[in-house]
């Protein structure tokens, strides 16, 4: 519950009320923390099997890596807090791109024929755009003709990545807008780029949970759609924004994504709705709405790729991979359920 | 409803037995060249086939699309397996409608197969191995990108380049990294696997067409993209042959490709379907078109030739990769 | 169980109390909410159990019922001790309850909710439908309530259901029933109907514990009573020789007031200001009301009564801008308010307790702080920003000035007993200092003290010149009315100043009042098309969005 | 709603009680029946797109195809129904065969090295013993640990699916026992066994949700737990019981696959969670729990086949294919939700 206390409720409370138990109070400022146990547990196993773990390069490495699916996360937390889901952001971060460039890259030379529509410089907008779209949609026949969320952004899900098949016919986009390439390239003050734009994201996001009027109106409606209401919050828009915001945020981990890896591949980010929830819900996100905070899914994030980097350092035999990455998805889930001291669900 | 037009269409091609043809996955650069080429073949050689089907690497819908092939009237099956092992019932039931069966790339491990057209993965492994031993001068590290654990295709490569690993050159160290066919999962085991061995001077990825860019990107950001011949150069081998490689051994960026024949893949696809459907026949041996069949327990296989592409003969014009339509 | 029917037995047994609990304690976290608390209840009697809101009743009945499993304590049944924790069917041999939370189960039917777990003898014995409907329709006919057993239990009223879960409870053929709050949910009409049948198994020797915060209905009902406070047991007396004021300080452990009448009365200003603060003109929502006008002046609170069906609570909604009606319109201070947009109400200065606080009033796993500062996010900050700081001193405030009790403003409000999540609900209400103040049942299940604190607290807000609208069937909610305007089927029947009799209003409520309406069918009278209706119009904005 | 109103009910209850509006009493008879119009479309452009499509061979085919899937959709309806959901199972269906066959097959001779540990009579017994403890597991974490059982059991997902590829090296094993080749091969009255089970294994659920107390106390359950509890239903144990028979289903569904399709591949049923909630909720059955039947899901799943079927028939060009799938999805999912009436969510 605590992660959702107003920030600084739970701390000043202590003294101002005695009748406060110590214990519930603690939970109260650990239950976004429950993580770092475990992210402490998977360091020092990191730092016993390779003293490669440690170094900067590495850990700047599982940084940089992270910032695509932070970012789907960040919007699925979203989602989940104003009591949504949306599986089509797996697909989204595909076809946005793939749209675009389609619309800004020139009709013949090159093996991608565009439609050259567009100037090149708007690839990276439309984009965005293409991803807004995406979220309109899905809130339309979400909010407007009720159908079951869950269900229509599965099929959303399979209608885009279908399209961007169709669109690219299959190929990954070689031949990629300078604007995407930057953003993967460049680096800031000896990290990448990527990642700060996520910790800025993160942290701008959080800050609007915890301390924006129509952030705090995620958590009432997700906690009690009806009540939100009647307290004359307009759920719907809210809603809807929320949802068209996830989708542009996956739209924009898109352009991350290309030009981490330079290229546009058809099954860019294929499966990885997966992840999404796991990071998510290991992160505290509650996925009955109304509960969770970012800090929550970030140290989500954060786990899952540590635990592949702890995996390919320590050399683990390819046979056993995936079995141990199912494993120690649920292991962390036990511990921070453990550590938060809170029944899930 | 293209179904009609195609079968009306059929009729006008004189009398010619009609093939069902079905496209393992539609998501892959390699499958969809392969799929150009198979259009281009049909047309120019006016071949009667039905409705071209893709069961996206689903065994199951496989089996569906073959079953209304049946029932549409196939005469022979063009498909690509990606599953070996569980085609095998389907196999049967297929041979005993006599329908004869040509599997492309990949090679069932029972049933009846009246050809399978490929080129041999495990020389894949072996001649990449051989390529990198060369290079290395048979010591150093390189890292391996396997396929996905599940892939027939993947197991040989990965088998054979060990195997050839472990006899030819004991002191080169392999470093097997699991992708399941994922190049952002390639790239980010490979940037853990530089931290922890910055010296790492060979890499061998077992398909171009997902691996090549993220890993290009990643040597690239970390300044690790040297060109072949200048110091700190890492040695490079792909697998697949699609023009991007190419572009990147003009460039010096990687060092040699195997080219997979797509382009041979389909033309032969359709000259042992069309064979097979006019009750034609085939003996092990060596071909007109510079490859061996051989035989299987069950049936043949025209093992078609993968050359090693390298700077020397990138610009050969034969390699399928220097002319796909794109 | 059967033969303790018999007389003998019963001499027997008459001794041995029918379930004893002694040295009871229970905590939540924090809270302890039933301290080294003692009941003991003789065979055949009529026991009430009282107390004000977060007293310990409804924990002392989870206890009871091996819902909840107390800290320390020991429990019996007839002189035997309690079936072990989780054995539910030795429980429900012993006990049966209506709880204070609803226990039906909106997908099923009618039928199905009576029967549920009993539907065939064995679980792996088939179901014999047409038989279960018919048991059910003859059941439900035990309490005129005119339901089709294949009814969902989601498209009934409020009442019907409370209703079914009294028929279910009741039904168990158990020698020991608890009754948490049942009245609560039920209009006059209803709560008579639940009399004569209660009254019936007393004669049947069947004992009960009653808990509600109307005494009235205590004196009524039974024979003795005890009252807890702070989760404490307080004493156990004989009903007759406790007077009223006596139990209400037992209950509060002050020496009570004047009663709230007497209270409201003298409180209340002879100067009502002459310009209204809320004007209806010829509202109409089809099927449930139609050409509706109503004036609410400065100064003064209104109650607006009605039974169940009468469209009363709807009209509050509507003004609150839960429904967009399709005539009419409706102005606040002159300036005319959209409708059916709630936040244009809001803006407008119409503040809002809703029905229903679990369904539409709190966000149970938020804060105080949270849930009484909803309507007022815009106040707590610059640029839109919501500041801890604030909210929480605000938060402190809305606590104080209508006393709820909480550890603390952080606390969820889930963890609050009903009465003072109410008090949140209005505190949210309030907190907009709105122009009008519109409450629908404002004193559902809030205990005698916060009724009084509350209505009180309508009053203050109207005297400082602005008005409430209190949309209730409750007498004791609408005698601190300046003016009661009655509802029957959707028209305003007729309106009375202060003074009243509760004959009067009663039978104004009941249609019988002297405008003109020819028939008087049941409030939950199912039959009447128009009023089917109503039932299923009205539930969508009320309902909708709560899955 | 009829989903889980009485059967029979909808027909008597006409007379039997005028006071229920006439209207939803129309919708509880179509509830689940709500994917006919649907089914019937598909139907038509069938036969109009191809001949062959009203073939006994095609629609027998279409049937066999569809039992694997149906049997898994059995299992997750019974599991929403009670108001949980269970992820794990399309992995169940493949690892279930796997570890059986370990156990039976001899460890020399033949491709795959088995432990040879129980005599070959037992594979099926074993593979179903081995879905059970699954099933029996995820209900320990969930309803013991009190885990959230989304996420629990997407780790069970992963970690079963690598413990397959472990066990079998990734490779597909073609020697299997007899016992699971007749299941695959036989057909009785001239169509395919497995057809004729499932349909049994459909028609005993569905009679034991409509007629069994037991059954009845699943919808109760997830209709609200805490009201199912008070009313003496013991909701653990019965959540826990669905969730094993849930998994043995999956592993029989296992059993017919290996049959079907003569050997068990390494990816056996990967991907197929998404198809199996599809067909669920598009057949009715609510995510929320204590909402649907076991018909409107054997719907769905048809739904899903014939789409397959008939897009193949029509030589739908491969690069839209499964772009026309997802879109699919969601015009089925519209007009069962207008067929229905009723919003969902
Ligand atoms: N169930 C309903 N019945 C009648 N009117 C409704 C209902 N639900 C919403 N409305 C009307 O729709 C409008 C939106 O109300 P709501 O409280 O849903 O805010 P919102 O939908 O979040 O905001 P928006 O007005 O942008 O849709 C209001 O005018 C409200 O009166
Ligand atoms: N599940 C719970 N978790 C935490 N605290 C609880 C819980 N249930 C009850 N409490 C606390 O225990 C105390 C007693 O609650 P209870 O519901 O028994 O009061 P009550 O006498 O029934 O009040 P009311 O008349 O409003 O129903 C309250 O302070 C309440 O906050
Ligand atoms: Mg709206
Ligand atoms: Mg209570």
């Amino acid at each position: 519950m605590a992660a959702i206390t107003e920030p600084g409720l739970a701390s000043e409370a202590a003294p101002a009320a005695a009748s406060v138990p110590r214990r519930s109070l603690n939970l109260a400022r650990y239950r976004d923390l429950s993580l770092v146990p475990v992210l402490l547990v998977l360091a020092l196993i990191g730092f016993i099997v390779s003293p490669a773990f440690l170094t900067s390069a590495n850990l700047l490495g599982v940084a940089q890596q992270s910032t695509e699916l932070s970012l789907l996360v960040l919007g699925e937390a979203l989602i989940l807090v104003v009591g949504k889901m949306d599986l089509s952001l797996e697909s989204t971060i595909g076809v946005a791109p793939v749209i675009a460039m389609w619309l800004v890259l020139p009709s013949h030379g090159g093996r991608f024929q565009g439609l050259g529509a567009l100037p090149t410089w708007t690839a990276i907008p439309v984009c965005l755009l293409v991803g807004a779209l995406i979220g309109a949609v899905n809130g339309f026949l979400i909010l407007k003709l009720r159908l079951n969320g869950f269900i229509v952004t599965l099929g959303a899900l399979t209608m885009l990545r279908g399209l961007q098949v169709a669109i690219s016919q299959g190929q990954s986009i070689v031949e990629v807008p300078n604007s995407f390439l930057y953003l993967g390239e460049t680096s800031w003050l000896g990290a990448p780029a990527a990642v700060w734009i996520c910790l800025v994201l993160f942290a701008v996001g959080g800050a609007a949970l915890a301390w924006l009027r129509h952030g705090r109106a995620l958590y009432a409606i997700g906690g009690n759609a009806e009540a939100a209401r009647t307290a004359g919050i307009r759920v719907d828009r809210i809603t809807w924004t929320v949802l068209i915001i996830g989708s542009v945020l996956a739209a924009f981990a898109g352009v991350l994504y290309t030009g981490h890896y330079g290229s546009v591949s058809a099954d860019q980010g294929s499966g990885w709705i997966f992840q999404v929830f796991a990071a998510t819900v290991i992160g505290g996100v509650s996925l009955n709405g109304g509960k969770g905070t970012l800090f929550g899914a970030l140290t989500g994030v954060l786990t899952l790729q540590l635990v592949v980097n702890v995996m390919t350092l320590a050399g683990v035999p390819p046979l056993w991979n995936q079995f141990l990455n199912g494993l120690i998805i649920i292991v962390a889930l036990i511990i921070s359920r453990y550590a938060s001291g809170e029944k899930q669900e | 409803n293209r179904g009609s037009t195609t079968a009306s269409g059929s009729s006008a091609v004189a009398g010619k037995p009609a093939i069902g043809i079905d496209l393992p996955r539609a998501d892959s650069d390699f499958w969809n060249s392969y799929a150009q080429y198979l259009r281009g073949d049909i047309s120019s050689q006016g071949l009667n086939t039905l409705p071209i089907s893709s069961s996206q690497n689903d065994i199951t819908k496989l089996v569906a699309n073959v079953q209304v092939f049946e029932n549409t009237g196939a005469k022979a099956i063009v498909m690509a397996p990606q599953d070996t092992g569980a085609i095998a019932s389907t196999l049967d039931q297929l041979a005993a409608k006599h329908i004869p069966v040509v599997s492309v790339d990949t090679r069932p491990d029972k049933g009846k197969v009246y050809m399978v057209v490929r080129a041999d993965n495990r020389a894949y492994g072996t001649k990449a191995c051989q390529f990198l031993g060369q290079q290395l001068h048979g010591k150093g590290k390189v890292a391996e990108f396997e396929g996905d654990l599940t892939s027939v295709n993947g197991r040989d490569r990965s088998e054979a380049f060990a195997d050839c690993m472990k006899q030819n050159f004991p002191n080169i160290q392999v470093f097997p990294l699991t992708t399941n066919w994922d190049g952002a999962v390639a790239s980010s085991k490979l940037q853990t696997l530089l931290a922890q061995n910055p010296d790492l001077n060979g890499i061998y990825m077992q398909a171009g067409g997902v691996f090549l860019q993220p890993t290009l990107a990643l040597l690239q950001q970390k300044g690790l993209l040297k060109p072949a011949g200048t110091p700190g150069h890492i040695t490079i081998i792909s697998n697949d042959g699609i023009p991007q490689e190419f572009d990147a051994i003009r460039k010096g960026e990687i060092d040699a490709t195997v080219s997979q024949p797509a382009d041979l893949y389909a033309k032969y696809a359709l000259f042992y379907a069309e064979a097979a459907a006019e009750g034609k026949t085939f003996q092990p041996g060596p071909t007109d078109h510079g490859s061996t069949i051989i035989q299987l327990p069950n049936g043949l296989e025209d093992q078609l030739p993968a050359p090693l592409v390298t700077k020397a003969n990138v610009d050969d014009k034969s390699l399928w990769g220097n002319s796909v339509s794109n | 169980m059967a033969d303790t029917a018999q007389a003998p037995a019963a001499q027997a047994v008459a001794t041995v109390p029918v379930v004893e609990a002694a040295g009871i304690t229970k905590r939540f976290g924090a809270t302890v909410a039933l301290r080294d608390a003692k009941i003991a209840i003789d065979p055949g009697e009529s026991h009430a159990l009282v107390g004000r809101n977060g007293a310990g009743k409804s924990t002392l009945v989870s206890v009871l019922t091996g819902i909840q499993q107390p800290d320390t304590g020991t429990l019996s049944f007839s002189g035997k001790p309690a079936p072990a924790f989780g054995d539910t069917d030795a429980w429900r041999s012993r006990v049966a309850c209506v709880y204070q939370r609803s226990t039906v189960i909106g997908g099923l039917t009618v039928a199905e909710n009576l029967f549920l777990n009993r539907q065939s003898e064995g679980g792996f014995r088939p179901i014999r439908w047409k038989a279960l409907r018919a048991r059910a329709e003859a059941l439900l006919a035990e309490y005129g309530v005119d339901v089709s057993p294949t009814a969902r239990i989601a498209d009934l009223t409020v009442e019907q259901r409370q209703f079914v879960e009294i028929a279910r409870a009741l039904s168990f053929g158990a020698r020991f029933i608890i009754l948490d709050e049942p009245t609560a949910k039920l209009d006059a009409r209803g709560i008579e109907r639940l009399f004569t049948k209660l009254r019936g198994l007393q004669e049947q020797g069947v004992a009960f514990l009653f808990i509600s915060h109307h005494l009235q209905e205590v004196y009524e009902l039974c024979t003795r009573v005890t009252v807890y406070r702070d989760a404490r047991h307080i004493l156990t007396a004989p009903v007759e020789g406790l007077g009223h004021d006596a139990l209400v300080e037992a209950m509060t452990g002050e020496s009570s007031a004047a009663d709230p009448v007497a209270a409201a009365a003298a409180s209340r200003p002879r100067t009502v200001g002459s310009q209204p603060v809320l004007e209806v003109r010829g509202l109409t929502l089809p099927g449930v009301y139609t050409d509706l006008s109503l004036t609410v002046q400065a100064g003064e609170v209104v109650g607006l009564a009605g039974a169940t069906a009468s469209g009363n609570v709807q009209l509050g909604e509507t003004v609150a801008g839960l429904h967009r009606p399709r005539a009419g319109q409706l102005a606040v201070r002159g300036r005319t308010v959209r409708l059916g947009d709630i936040p244009a109400a809001l803006a407008a200065g119409i503040g809002f307790v809703p029905e229903d606080r679990h369904l539409q009033g709190l966000v149970p796993e938020r804060s105080v702080a949270e849930n009484a500062t909803l309507t007022v996010t815009d106040q707590l900050g610059p640029f839109g920003t919501v500041l801890p700081s604030r909210t929480r001193d605000f938060a402190r405030r809305m606590i104080e000035d209508l006393d709820i009790k909480t550890p603390d403003a952080a606390t969820p409000v889930s963890a609050l007993s009903g009465g003072n999540q109410q008090k949140v609900v209005v505190a949210r209400a309030l907190a907009t200092e709105p122009e009008l103040v519109v409450a629908i049942r404002p004193t559902n299940g809030v205990d005698i003290k916060s009724k009084e604190f509350l209505l009180g607290r309508f009053r203050r807000h109207a005297e400082q010149g602005r008005a409430a609208l209190i949309v209730s069937d409750e007498l004791d909610d609408l005698r601190t009315c300046d003016r009661v305007v009655t509802m029957f089927h959707g028209r305003i029947a007729a309106e009375y100043p202060a003074g009243w009799t509760d004959e009067q209003l009663v039978a104004a409520m009941e249609g019988i009042a002297g405008t003109g309406h020819p028939t008087q069918p049941r409030p939950t009278d199912l039959t009447d098309t128009t009023e089917t209706e109503h039932e299923r119009d009205t539930k969508g904005p009320r309902h909708g969005g709560h899955h």
